[in-house]
């Protein structure tokens, strides 16, 4: 039961995140992308990380893939563009890829990794343990993710702000 | 800490003079809160180490003295930027705002203890870097540089966090004390998956350097982006990011140095090769000088690579050699492409028979570019390089040294020109322009005479 | 109960999400090489991001440390900020040049 | 005298040239030009009298040490700021100030009405200031700052008149040239930080010195990677194969500054840095007999070139190189003290000529071919005189100055073997063609100047012709300075190098050494009599390049032995003069040297196609690259 839920959520990561790269209109793409999400969030309940699973499906389906909807639809860039391509750089991308692939995968499999007699203590994912975590051991680096934020901000403002007539 | 609390709440402040339409006040004020940043960094230490909030950072020797020399070099940023940006910009104070949050990411990138809070300080230290890029939007090349700078960028974060992410699969902690510890635990041999990580975290470094093979960004990126943020990205971020891969060398790889001296040093040679030859083609003043800084990102690997006991004294002293003399270049260009409209190095020309006091100062900048004694930049190659030799690094030295030669010739063609005869009006210069150019001038000739002075101030 | 439910999810190793999350991650890596649409090269960036944070959530939950899955948040964080500039930037492109070829810009060379 | 008093006085010695200076560039335009050669002149000339001071002091207790600051030190580098005024250094001193002081007084006539008088004279103590530094430091690193700093004087002095491309280009030479032997000698220097971990003189000389306690038995193989990086650095400076085109080029620059920097100071500041490194030279075998054939052959075919050339300035240029080569051959041979001895008596005869050649070319206006000079004997008197005695002084004709200096070295080279003597000789011998064709054809026969310019020849006024005056006496009675034993004379310069250069001991029979003497006299008048024959009696004029191949002129002469003597001497030579200059000067050295410019120039062309300027290429450059380095790790 457990191995068909893990194996069918990874295929469908895995096929929806492909389908996402050949998709020539860009919201189809966005779409499938979302699929992957969701698979992803799947996956992040198996893995006893609720909380997680949850804060994934906010920030990535609610906010990241809406945003990217949002511009397309505000710049009307779904109709399909055309882009010139080769196949040379579809087959150059592709092995480039594969060899990235082999590299890290005999990293991985020529390493042993650990894991904890006992893994996946429900408390781990829990917001409790996660709250203490990120505010006590994690708190400043969390306090600086806000200057990041309002930097990311003020930017998109500076960007993309009408321009005045006049200072 | 406390320095950064000031930049930040400055930062904020400055945003809300711009809202206030109080934009004369931003300069200063930023300013002054570098000013109190420094007397804070170079007073309250003492000597000793300072371990801060669960062991996320670290103030220690190697982090004050980044810190010291990246707030002087913004601060003269800053200080240029008033004149560069003179009118047409509505933006003034929010963009103090972003080199203030930017120059905190390269405080926090060279004072981490903890991966995460270097992921974070390199965020915190590229994002407004992107925008800045971008910033002048009207302009094609602005955005040009803004969208490849944030695209190559992107992609090099990503493969940091991989490397973080493997890093942490094998030894199970982002604490660098931890990771330290598990590299010593591990006598028979480090694990595939923890070498790859580091591997890929330094080949992010080798990203921020602006070192081959990852350089291809920095020359397109630094001709088209605004001037001043170019010699932001040129000066403070390459000295952060040259922090940041220091300290992760020196707390957990120093052990190892299998793992990265062979890498580091072909990446050097290949750096200094790339850097120099291309150099000597280039027109365009602003792209001869993103080449010279990929060279110099060469010099300084060159000394990484060769030591065991690595000794960031030298780098930094180095670097700040480097730093001033690259921030009085860029100063020049923007007031000479701006009188004459001219990027091209032939735009020098007249330079000196017009305005002395910008042709001596470009001359002492670029005769301690190329190392000629008695400026900084000759203490500088010269420490690297004999310290180089001492760790017995032989070859990557010699390249160095060759190299360098190619060096001496572009940087000297700059200073020739600039000699010649040829039309160019006679300048008015802000105070902050004077100002910097005569500081910066006279800490590469004081450096280079009294070099202890540096190590005294920095130690 | 909560001990059979976490043995049963104990049935998958660790390795099988690891080899996930790589794959996953060089899909990414080949969308950002192959696609020419901006649109689909962020959002190759955001499925190697995700990648990672999956990789990161396993590691922590095989392990019974929630740090990793704080470091999933900062990552979560940081990919927002970056989506939002990278977008700004898009919008201010094609205002330009009506295009979102990545190519399309390509005046800054030699 | 006190500590107190000897350190000021050793610091105002460099000092008073660099305040020269610095007035020169503060009060830039408000000089005049009479005052501005004044003043500069006068602070050599006070200069110079504190060197004498110290020099007394010097022979009375020995060196000074002058410890100002320290300069750099971190880690286990340790470098001081000090001087350091010992037997060595104060020679140099002499020499610097003494010619420079000279030069300064003739620049002040030759240079008169010269747009960039007051920068001419800034950029002259500018030099005379680090040639202090060079000479004065008490270890490699200041020494090295003041090695770069007479390369950049010598840079700005070459390209002076820099409206001219030519020069600029004579000036780019030579500063590549230069950094070229600087960046081996900072190689050198690394190493021999590394193998001796002190970079002062004394601590270098002590870790050579087997009667120190800080000895250690030299590992060759490094010592010869040492010295021979120095050597390189010596060759660049020095102008020795195949670093030496750019002397000749040099002449672009004002003859003053061909004088002072491109004879008698700068170029031999490699000997000087070897002469002050000699215990560890002496240490590496293999370097001392590349310096020994280098030497050698650089002074034979510089010498050969100079047979052919008709820039006056030229000839004499390659009468420097020549020259200089000679001095390397007698490092080689260990006779360092006869290098320091030829040092400074060639310092004084070549400035003496380059001035003499200067103050003719000052009277002919600006002319420099010596085919439409001649005849200049009666309308220069001075010049004629003090030329000729030069010219005496550096065929070593007894009992010039020239003579002793050469003596000493074909001496020492004789004890090292015969045959290093015969080719050293032969050296000489071309030494004393060339300057008897480049007198005779200067200033005897007929007048070949046009009839504007005859009426023009003038002798130049007195600030020109008295330092020439004073550079002769020296000339004619340098040699006393370090007259040797048979002549009634205790070798002073010899003895006075004791404590830095020990003496060898190779006490040559006094029958043999006259009969070298000897035999080395009757060959140099012998050429110096075919030369006289060609040149003066037959008045015979080089020609154009283009009649040279005109064999029926040559036939014509009534002489069999003539004939004779041009068929097998003389063609030969000629030919042997033009391949040297043609071929291997002009090409292979020249060639090798702009070729690798070329390279570089041409990769930077090419490679800049990398930057394609599309991001996508950058992409894959960014993911390949990064497989790259993890295969690398995964192969290592």
């Amino acid at each position: 039961m457990t191995q068909v839920f893990f194996y069918g959520l990874s295929a469908l990561a895995i096929a929806s995140s492909l389908m996402m790269l050949f998709q020539r209109n860009p919201m189809y793409s966005v779409l499938y992308l979302l699929v992957c999400f969701f698979s992803v969030a799947g996956l992040y309940i198996m893995l006893n990380a609720q909380f997680l699973a949850v804060v994934h499906i906010i920030v990535y389906a609610g906010a990241i893939m809406v945003l990217f909807l949002y511009v397309l639809m505000f710049l009307n860039l779904n109709v399909q563009q055309h882009f010139s391509k080769s196949n040379m750089l579809r087959l150059a991308a592709m092995l480039t890829g594969g060899g990235l692939f082999l590299l890290l995968f005999s990293a991985f499999y020529q390493t042993e990794l650990v894991v904890m007699p006992d893994p996946m203590n429900e408390n781990v994912g829990s917001v409790q343990t996660l709250g203490k975590v990120l505010f006590n051991d994690y708190l400043i680096p969390f306090e600086l993710t806000s200057i990041l934020f309002l930097s990311a901000m003020v930017g998109v403002v500076i960007i993309n702000k009408k321009e005045q007539t006049n200072g | 800490m406390t320095s950064v609390i000031i930049l930040a709440s400055a930062g904020i402040a400055s945003m809300f003079a711009g809202i206030f339409r109080a934009k004369n006040l931003a300069l200063p004020l930023v300013l002054m809160s570098c000013i109190a940043a420094l007397a804070l960094i170079m007073f309250r230490y003492n000597g000793g180490y300072e371990s801060l909030m669960n062991n996320m950072l670290l103030f220690d020797t190697l982090s004050h003295g980044f810190s010291i020399i990246m707030i002087l070099l913004a601060m003269g940023v800053l200080a240029i930027s008033r004149y560069y940006y003179r009118e047409n910009i509505d933006h003034l104070s929010d963009i103090y705002a972003l080199f203030l949050f930017s120059l905190i990411g390269g405080i926090l990138s060279v004072s981490y203890q903890n991966l995460v809070m270097l992921f974070i300080g390199i965020e915190a230290l590229s994002i407004p870097l992107y925008i800045l890029a971008g910033s002048n939007r009207r302009n094609l090349f602005s955005n040009e540089a803004g969208l490849k700078y944030f695209l190559m960028g992107s992609f090099a974060t990503c493969f940091l966090l991989l490397g973080i992410t493997f890093i942490y699969g094998t030894a199970y902690s982002f604490d660098m004390t931890q990771i330290a510890e598990y590299v010593q635990s591990q006598p028979e041999g480090l694990p595939p998956m923890f070498v790859i990580g580091c591997v890929l975290i330094l080949g992010a470094f080798i990203f921020k350097i602006s070192a081959v093979p990852f350089h291809f960004w920095a020359p397109d990126v630094y001709q088209g982006a605004p001037t001043v943020i170019t010699a932001f990205m040129a000066t403070v971020v390459k000295v952060a990011a040259f922090g940041a891969l220091l300290r992760f060398l020196e707390q957990t790889l120093m052990t190892q140095s299998g793992i990265w001296q062979d890498m580091i040093t072909i990446v050097a040679i290949l750096t200094l090769i790339v850097g120099n030859v291309l150099a000597l083609y280039q027109q365009n003043f602003k792209r001869m000088l993103a080449y010279s800084g990929i060279a110099n990102a060469g010099y300084v690997l060159v000394a990484i690579c060769a030591t065991n006991a690595l000794t960031s004294e030298y780098i930094l002293y180095y670097l700040a050699a480097y730093g001033i003399a690259s921030l009085i270049a860029f100063a020049i260009y923007t007031i000479v492409k701006e009188q004459t409209g001219v990027d091209s190095i032939d735009g020098l020309k007249g330079l000196f028979a017009h305005n002395k006091f910008l042709g001596i100062t470009l001359a002492i900048s670029m005769l301690s570019l190329s190392g000629i004694p008695p400026m900084a930049g000759f203490f500088g190659k010269y420490a690297v390089f004999s310290n180089a030799i001492d760790g017995g690094v032989i070859w990557p030295v010699i390249i160095a040294v060759l190299t360098s030669l190619v060096g001496v010739y572009y940087y000297l063609r700059v200073m020739a020109i600039s000699f010649t005869a040829g039309e160019m009006p006679k300048v008015k210069l802000g105070t902050g322009y004077t100002v910097v150019l005569l500081v910066a001038a006279a800490i590469l000739l004081l450096l280079g005479i009294l070099p202890d002075l540096f190590t005294s101030l920095i130690a | 109960m909560d001990n059979t439910l976490s043995q049963q999810l104990q049935v998958i190793p660790l390795e099988n999400y690891v080899m996930l999350s790589i794959i996953l991650f060089c899909i990414g890596v080949i969308g950002i090489l192959m696609r020419r649409n901006l649109i689909v090269v962020f959002l190759s960036i955001e499925l190697m991001l995700n990648a990672i944070n999956l990789m990161a959530a396993s590691f922590s939950a095989y392990h019974n440390d929630p740090a990793g899955q704080a470091f999933v948040f900062f990552i979560m964080v940081v990919a927002a900020a970056e989506v939002a500039v990278g977008l700004a930037m898009l919008v201010m492109i094609y205002r330009n040049t009506k295009s979102i070829d990545i190519n399309a810009l390509n005046r800054l060379k030699w | 005298m006190s500590q107190n008093i000897l350190n000021t006085l050793s610091i105002l010695i460099p000092v008073l040239p660099l305040a020269g200076f610095l007035i020169h560039i503060l009060f830039k335009d408000k000089i005049s030009e009479k005052l501005a050669g004044v003043h500069a002149t006068a602070w050599i000339i006070v200069s110079f009298v504190l060197t004498v001071v110290l020099f007394a002091h010097v022979r009375s207790n020995g060196a000074i040490h002058v410890q100002l600051f320290d300069w750099f030190a971190a880690g286990d580098m340790h470098i001081p700021f000090a001087l350091q005024i010992d037997q060595l250094s104060v020679v140099m001193m002499m020499v610097i100030t003494g010619i420079g002081s000279m030069i300064h007084m003739y620049s002040i006539g030759y240079m008169h009405g010269d747009a960039g008088f007051n920068r001419f004279f800034s950029y002259l103590n500018l030099f005379i200031f680090f040639m202090l530094m060079l000479v004065m430091a008490n270890n490699y690193v200041l020494m090295f700052v003041g090695w770069e700093g007479v390369g950049l004087c010598s840079y700005l002095l070459i390209g002076f008149w820099f409206k001219n491309p030519e020069y600029n280009k004579a000036a780019n030479k030579a500063f590549i040239m230069n950094r070229i032997g600087d960046l081996a000698m900072l190689l050198g220097l690394f190493l021999l930080f590394q193998y001796a971990g002190t970079l002062t003189f004394d601590g270098v000389a002590a870790r050579f010195n087997p009667s120190s306690p800080e000895y250690f038995v030299p590992d060759s193989g490094m010592v010869n990677a040492i010295t021979l990086l120095l050597f390189i650095g010596a060759c660049g400076k020095s102008a020795q194969i195949p670093l030496y085109t750019w002397l000749p080029d040099a002449m672009a620059g004002p003859t003053p500054v061909s004088a002072l920097i491109h004879a008698a100071t700068m170029v031999t500041a490699g000997i000087y840095m070897i002469v002050r490194s000699n215990l560890m030279f002496s240490e590496a075998e293999l370097t001392l007999q590349i310096i020994t054939v280098v030497g050698l052959v650089t002074s034979i075919f510089a010498g050969a070139i100079a047979l052919q050339q008709n820039d006056i300035k030229k000839v004499l240029a390659y009468s420097t190189v020549s020259q200089l080569g000679l001095m390397f051959f007698a490092i080689g041979v260990g006779a360092y003290d006869a290098a320091m001895f030829h040092l400074i008596t060639h310092a004084f005869f070549k400035a003496l000529l380059f001035l003499s050649a200067g103050s003719v070319i000052h009277g002919m206006g600006g002319e420099q071919d010596i085919r439409k000079m001649g005849g200049l004997r009666s309308y220069m008197k001075i010049t004629h005189w003090v030329f000729g005695f030069g010219v005496l002084a550096i065929m070593a004709v007894p009992p010039f100055s020239g003579f002793f200096s050469k003596d000493s070295i074909l001496v020492s080279a004789y004890h090292v073997s015969p045959v290093l003597w015969v080719l050293g000789l032969f050296a000489g011998l071309f030494t004393a063609y060339y300057m008897m064709r480049l007198y005779a054809v200067v200033f005897q026969g007929a007048p070949r100047m046009t009839e504007h310019v005859r009426a023009h020849i003038h002798e130049s006024p007195r600030v020109i012709t008295i330092p020439l005056m004073v550079l002769c006496a020296l000339s004619i009675l340098g040699g006393v300075i370090n007259l040797p034993h048979i002549f009634g004379g205790n070798t002073m310069l010899t003895h006075w190098l004791e404590e830095i250069v020990p003496v060898h001991a190779h006490e040559l029979a006094v029958s043999t050494e006259l009969t070298l003497m000897g035999i080395a006299s009757v060959a140099i008048f012998g050429v110096i009599f075919l030369a006289h024959r060609k040149y003066r009696v037959r008045q015979e004029v080089p020609v154009e390049d283009s009649e040279i191949h005109g064999i029926n002129k040559v036939l014509n002469h009534k002489f069999y032995v003539d004939e004779l003597y041009e068929a097998v001497i003389v063609k030969p030579l000629r030919m042997f003069s033009d391949f040297l200059y043609k071929i291997f000067d002009l090409k292979v050295v020249d060639g090798i040297v702009n070729g690798m410019g070329q390279l570089v120039q041409y990769a930077s062309t090419q490679l800049r196609y990398m930057q394609t300027g599309t991001v996508s290429f950058y992409l894959f450059a960014m993911a390949i690259g990064m497989g790259a380095i993890v295969l690398l790790i995964y192969l290592m």
